[in-house]
């Protein structure tokens, strides 16, 4: 029993199709990466699921539950969160007061500020940031601000995460640090995951499942390895460099 | 109970102050629509264009059509210095303006909407004052046009169309016009970022002012220091209404305005048709928030 | 669960005490003085609710203050009714006035959402000037019998409830999910918080107090007129004595009706426009230079006032 | 905000808060010192000799009303020094002197409570005139009443001051209700065949006038085929005279303040259209109208409160049986020309120098300077001064005084009507420009 569903999902910009009847499950305590070419519309699919976009047709469900026509507010009470792509900390409080707004509003069970901040303090402790907890979060550095992104979203208590680029430009020991980061909280925390990446590295080091869009096309899926000799994926890939070059 | 004839004559006035709320506008359409701030205490500045014309007129007895270049080129300096003491600090080194300089802008430039207003209270006194200037009317049929009213809504079409050219035509032009579209490409075309921004926000100024100047055919006592808290949310709404940083869109603005103004008081009370005028902005920011003009 | 409070709430306390004990001991002529600080205070601390926590700059807050005034005036000249239900009555149009037009006009960020305020104002006193019921050119006035402490302390009340009510939701999880919106709208409600239902809440907080502040206004005036009641300096004032007081803190709104009030006292009479200039001056600088007015100033001078004020 | 990294101890705790209570102790103190003993900056001028009866008010000096507030202002002081200069105020046997306290309101109502409670608190007014416009004057009655002072209203003329029960505000001038009658009485008389337009500015003093001038046309016969109010804030009203135009009116009736009689008579002709009869309020009384205008302005008319050329005297008081009191016309007039930025007096300064008259007689007649005994002393006063008739019906409103229609002739300012005062006829039909 998948607990994320996406069914037909088509997005259409004006005139612009950004996806075309993309389905895909994704199974309770799994990891499912995706990936594809700049404009292939992975954002677009993320911020549907989020409700941050409605989709112009499809479904998606969590749950057996549909939550493609709400918002996105609504859409994590039922146990989704993303974060974005280009982080957005709420600059003028500190690290611990931004994950404690993500424990407030994401759960149910803790309405009282002083015990949101001491979860506050457990989740960031457990993303290593347990030391920043009192900088604003607007003087964090890039990968600091990343985690930042992670932790709150954990924090909501979300049983799906939907990870925008979470790996994307931090140098080859911080992306270590952060797949192992990534492994130890999945274990702990047993949450299923949509990974969207440019790094494919860390998605096939990651994801159970792989799924390649094109286009707005899911032109491929299945394991990692599967994939990556996938020669459609690989057409893709060096075509649209190709075409770019 | 409406004439036909009653109905052009509303409709050729309201075109004509709709042309002159268009150049009214048209200074806070620039500065909106390349460096994206709305400047709060716009009104004030188009008071102190109008106060030039009266001076001028006062002194050296010139009109407010010959008062217009005079205004601008003040316009101009007071803009730059404006560039450099309320926006360069927010807008430097920043690809987009973020909500919270946004913000910044608004509150620092209603500050100076009070500073300034206030300021010339005690310079100006309260006292309203006009400048009496009146060539003539022309008779068309039934129609009286004012000549003065007529030379105001050329030279705003004139001033309007000029801007445009200048940013379609010119190599500064097109530099402004890479700026507002985004400030890396400025770079790119070789300028400045910061002094095609301070330029743009001298130009808009000096439309301001020169506007000023040409309002004040309309309102022949009516130029008093606290003159702008009337033509500011006017202006605002032309701009939201052509839609910022559309040259053509503060004369499609203006005349809208105009336009409904004049044609709604003859079919309703004067307050309705002011209060619609001032409400067509809701629906367009709902509907079209990009503005009425493509 | 709420937190026990801080010395920030004892010392407002202290001060609204000793506003009380001074137009209780000093009398009729000092409490007049003081009626319009205190209304001063209570439209700060309106606007505070939406400008103040929310971050959205509300040039046109003067409208819930007239929706306020007329609302008393009409219950008073009309039903002859107890003022204190005008004040009800204007606190709950403000209420309602808030919650429609809130509706719309909240979902218009920064600037649209500034000049959407200000065409609403104008629309207002035009469409006031368009009833005859409320007056020829929007005015009503009327005489009651001298209620001066009954006034002030209606007023005085009003102010109370803000205060401790300011205070407890900057506390309190609505504070942080409206802290975050302020930051972040977009960010906020994908950790969960509804930006709509949050901007909405702090707006109609802002109607309220703003109708009652404006009944009670129209009240110690005896009665209102379009012109004066719908005019932007009252919109202004209150947007300069929360940015020069701090912006969204519980403390800054009563600080920057005092700072702003008190020297226009001895001004007025002395260098009429001076007051107003300085406010003007003092907005710039703040808003340039001290993005959380006195407040933040204070908090970032000294480590202990830091923990001290909120 | 919730970062504690430690708990304050009970005894820091009280010191802070010791220390919160001195500050504020010390700076209410400190401000309520220097409100009452450092900063008596007060408004009063008070005239050297003798003792000095208090008067206060506020007047606008600068903003929408500055013209005639300035007016009004030297109309005062005018009025206040022909007293003092002639044996002063006299009570008990012994001579006051009449003195001044007044503040710039800036013609905005919303200073008008703080400084009205200025006056009263700290300059000690004993009597208190109205500012100048009805506007002002609402928002001013109420502190009068409250503190149980005596007001005259010499600028406030809207009818619904004297409809609320107030016992403490007399008016002096006419209400707003009859500003036109003049006007209207001369149409019936000489063209009742006549269509008239009345436009007016919607704020309350021009809404009221022009609405009852309307009404008393129509109880005149007069036909009425156009009534509308504009916005105050209007720049172009070129579609509402065209409009009266349209509907075939004759005569045009109406104003506001100043700039819209200049506003009006400069759109006529824009318009190209030359109404019979033009009457406007306020705006025509004023020298500036004139200059403004030119030959415009010529055959304008419009009602007037008072003006220099009209003819009351003491031998007119004894022929209507009351008594006179204060300067005659010439002697105003040359008071008026003494006082700084006084320009030639216009009927504010009429009616303002007339309050400060009524009051003096008023005290001296009651023989106390107590506020109740002077309120009973002028609710039944009758005199007659430069300005006219003084007599109040049982709300304050004044019923003994009348107004006078006055119209520019070829340069100059003629009282046409009625025809007791008259110095002139009215000509008719306006030329337009």
């Amino acid at each position: 029993m998948p607990i994320l569903q996406a069914n037909n999902v088509s997005k259409n910009f004006g005139g612009v199709q950004a996806l075309k009847d993309v389905s895909f499950d994704l199974p309770d305590s799994a990891v499912l990466g995706l990936i594809g070419p700049n404009g292939s519309g992975k954002s677009t699919l993320l911020n549907i699921i989020a409700g941050l976009e409605k989709p112009t047709s499809g479904i998606v469900k969590l749950d057996s539950k549909r939550i493609d026509n709400l918002r996105a507010n609504r859409v994590v009470g039922y146990g989704v969160a993303k974060t974005h792509q280009i982080p957005k900390p709420f600059s003028n409080m500190t690290t611990r007061e931004n994950v404690a707004v993500a424990v407030l509003y994401g759960r149910r069970n803790i309405h009282s500020p002083s015990l949101a901040l001491q979860e506050a303090e457990r989740t960031l402790s457990l993303v290593g940031m347990g030391s920043r907890k009192d900088a604003p979060a607007g003087s964090l550095t890039v990968q600091e601000k990343k985690r930042l992104e992670l932790a709150r979203a954990i924090a909501t208590g979300a049983s799906v995460l939907l990870l925008d680029e979470v790996f994307a430009g931090l140098s080859p020991d911080e992306l270590k640090d952060s797949i192992q980061l990534f492994r130890k909280l999945h274990e702990e925390l047993g949450f299923s995951a949509l990974v969207v990446e440019h790094v494919m590295r860390a998605v096939l080091n990651l994801s159970h499942n792989v799924i390649v869009l094109e286009e707005g096309h899911v032109i491929a899926t299945g394991s990692p390895d599967e994939v990556v000799h996938n020669d459609k994926v690989i057409e893709a890939y060096l075509g649209s460099k190709n075409s770019a070059a | 109970m409406v004439a036909t004839e009653l109905i052009v004559r509303d409709l050729a006035f309201g075109l004509m102050l709709g042309c002159v709320f268009s150049v009214v506008a048209h200074g806070l359409n620039m500065i909106w629509g390349v460096v994206k701030v709305v400047n709060i205490a716009h009104g004030e500045f188009i008071m102190l264009g109008a106060y030039g014309a009266y001076f001028l007129n006062l002194f050296a007895g010139l009109t407010p059509l010959e008062t217009a270049p005079v205004d601008a080129a003040i316009g101009l300096l007071v803009g730059y210095a404006f560039y450099y003491a309320f926006l360069h600090r927010e807008l430097r080194n920043k690809e987009t303006i973020t909500l919270q300089s946004e913000m910044v802008t608004l509150a620092a430039t209603f500050g100076l909407s009070l500073f300034v207003s206030n300021l010339a209270i005690i310079l100006f006194t309260g006292n309203p004052v006009g400048v009496n200037y009146n060539p003539g009317t022309l008779l068309f049929g039934y129609l009286h046009v004012p000549l003065a009213a007529l030379y105001v809504a050329i030279l705003s079409v004139l001033i309007i169309g000029g801007t445009w050219l200048f940013l379609e035509r010119t190599f500064i032009g097109s530099a402004i016009r890479a700026y507002s579209q985004d400030v890396t490409a400025t770079e790119l075309v070789g300028a400045n970022p910061a002094k095609v921004a301070s330029l743009a926000t001298g130009l808009g100024f000096a439309v301001t002012m020169a506007g000023g100047a040409l309002l004040t055919v309309w309102i022949p006592v009516g130029i008093n220091p606290l003159m702008g808290a009337l033509y500011a949310p006017i202006s605002f709404v032309i701009v939201v209404l052509g839609g910022p940083g559309k040259m053509w869109g503060s004369l499609v603005g203006g005349l809208t305005l105009g336009v409904v103004i004049d044609l709604a008081q003859a079919f309703t009370t004067a307050q309705i048709a002011y209060a619609a005028a001032f409400l067509i902005l809701i629906p367009v920011l709902v509907f079209r928030p990009e503005g009425l003009l493509k | 669960m709420i937190e026990k409070p801080g010395l920030t709430l004892y010392g407002l306390f202290i001060v609204m005490a000793l506003l009380a004990a001074a137009a209780l001991l000093l009398g009729v002529a000092v409490s007049s003085l003081l009626v319009l600080l205190l209304v001063y205070a209570a439209l700060a601390y309106s606007i505070n609710f939406i400008t103040g926590m929310i971050g959205y700059v509300d040039f046109g807050h003067v409208l819930f203050m007239a929706i306020g005034s007329y609302a008393l005036a009409a219950m008073i000249s009309y039903y002859g009714a107890n003022p204190l239900l005008g004040v009800g009555l204007g606190a709950l149009l403000g209420l309602v006035f808030a919650l429609g037009i809130g509706l719309v006009i909240l979902r218009f960020r920064g600037v649209y959402f500034a000049i959407a305020t200000v065409v609403l104002v104008l629309a207002a006193y035009n469409i006031v000037l368009q009833f005859p019921q409320l007056g020829a050119g929007g005015e009503i006035i009327f005489n009651l019998t001298f209620q001066p402490l009954a006034t002030y302390f209606t007023i005085w009340t009003i102010v109370l409830i803000e205060i401790v009510l300011t205070y407890y939701v900057n506390r309190s999880r609505i504070g942080f999910g409206i802290r975050a919106i302020k930051n972040e709208e977009d960010a906020a409600s994908s950790v969960g918080v509804s930006p709509r239902t949050l901007k909405l809440t702090g707006y109609m907080l802002g109607g309220l107090f703003g109708g009652a502040a404006g009944a009670v206004y129209a009240w110690s005036i005896s009665g209102v007129t379009a012109g004066p009641a719908f005019d932007f300096t009252f919109s202004l004032l209150m947007l300069a004595m929360i940015i020069i007081g701090g912006v969204g803190t519980s403390i800054g709104p009563l600080l920057g009706a005092i700072v702003v009030y008190i020297p226009s006292y001895f001004l007025l009479t002395t260098v009429a426009q001076a007051q107003p200039l300085i406010i003007g001056l003092l907005v710039i600088i703040m808003a340039l230079f001290l993005p959380d007015g006195i407040v933040g100033l204070l908090r970032r001078s000294n480590e202990r006032l830091r923990l001290l004020l909120e | 905000m919730q970062a504690k990294p430690r708990r304050l101890t009970t005894r820091t705790t009280a010191i802070i808060v010791v220390g919160i209570v001195v500050i504020v102790i010390a700076s209410g103190g400190g401000a309520y010192y220097y409100i009452n003993y450092v900063a008596p900056r007060s408004g009063c001028t008070i005239p050297s000799g003798r003792d000095a009866i208090k008067v206060g008010f506020t007047i606008s000096l600068t903003g929408t009303f500055n013209v005639e507030g300035t007016k009004s202002l030297a109309g005062i002081r005018a009025a206040a020094s022909w007293v003092n200069d002639n044996g002063g105020v006299t009570v008990n046997g012994k001579a006051y002197n009449i003195a001044l306290c007044y503040y710039d309101d800036q013609s905005s109502s919303a200073l008008i409570p703080t400084l009205y409670t200025k006056l009263i608190t700290q300059d000690h007014a004993q009597f208190l005139l109205a500012p100048y416009s009805s506007l002002l004057t609402n928002a001013a009655a109420p502190l009068a009443e409250q503190n149980n002072l005596v007001m005259l209203s010499h600028g406030g003329s809207a009818d619904s001051i004297w409809t609320l029960g107030y016992k403490n505000v007399f008016g002096v001038l006419s209400p707003a209700s009859t500003y036109f009658n003049n006007a209207i009485d001369w149409i019936a008389a000489n063209h009742p065949g006549d269509k008239l337009a009345f436009l007016y500015a919607d704020d309350s003093f021009s809404k009221t006038a022009g609405i009852k001038a309307s009404n008393y046309a129509t109880r005149q016969h007069l036909t009425v085929v156009y009534n509308a109010s504009y916005p105050a804030t209007a720049q172009d009203l070129h579609t509402f005279l065209a409009e009266a135009q349209g509907d075939g009116a004759d005569d045009l009736i109406g104003g506001g303040h100043y700039a819209d009689g200049v506003k009006i008579v400069q759109q006529l002709s824009t318009v190209g259209w030359t109404p019979k009869f033009v009457s406007l309020l306020v705006a025509v009384t004023e020298p500036q109208f004139q200059l403004q205008l030119g030959t415009a302005a010529n055959n304008v008319t419009g009602p007037s409160q008072w003006e220099t050329t009209a003819t009351y005297s003491p031998a007119a008081a004894q022929t209507a049986g009351i008594p006179w009191y204060g300067p005659n016309e010439t002697q105003f007039v040359n008071y008026y020309s003494k006082q700084a930025n006084a320009g030639s007096p216009t009927y504010h300064s009429g009616e303002a120098g007339a309050a400060i008259l009524v009051l003096a007689n008023a005290i001296e007649k009651a023989n106390s300077v107590n506020s109740t005994t002077v309120r009973q002393t002028i609710s039944s006063l009758h005199i007659m001064t430069f300005f006219g008739q003084f007599q109040v019906d049982s709300t304050g409103k004044q019923i003994g005084h009348s107004m006078v229609l006055v119209q520019w002739q070829s340069g100059g300012l003629v009282v046409v009507a009625p025809d007791a005062v008259a110095s002139g006829t009215v000509k008719y039909p306006y030329t337009g420009s």
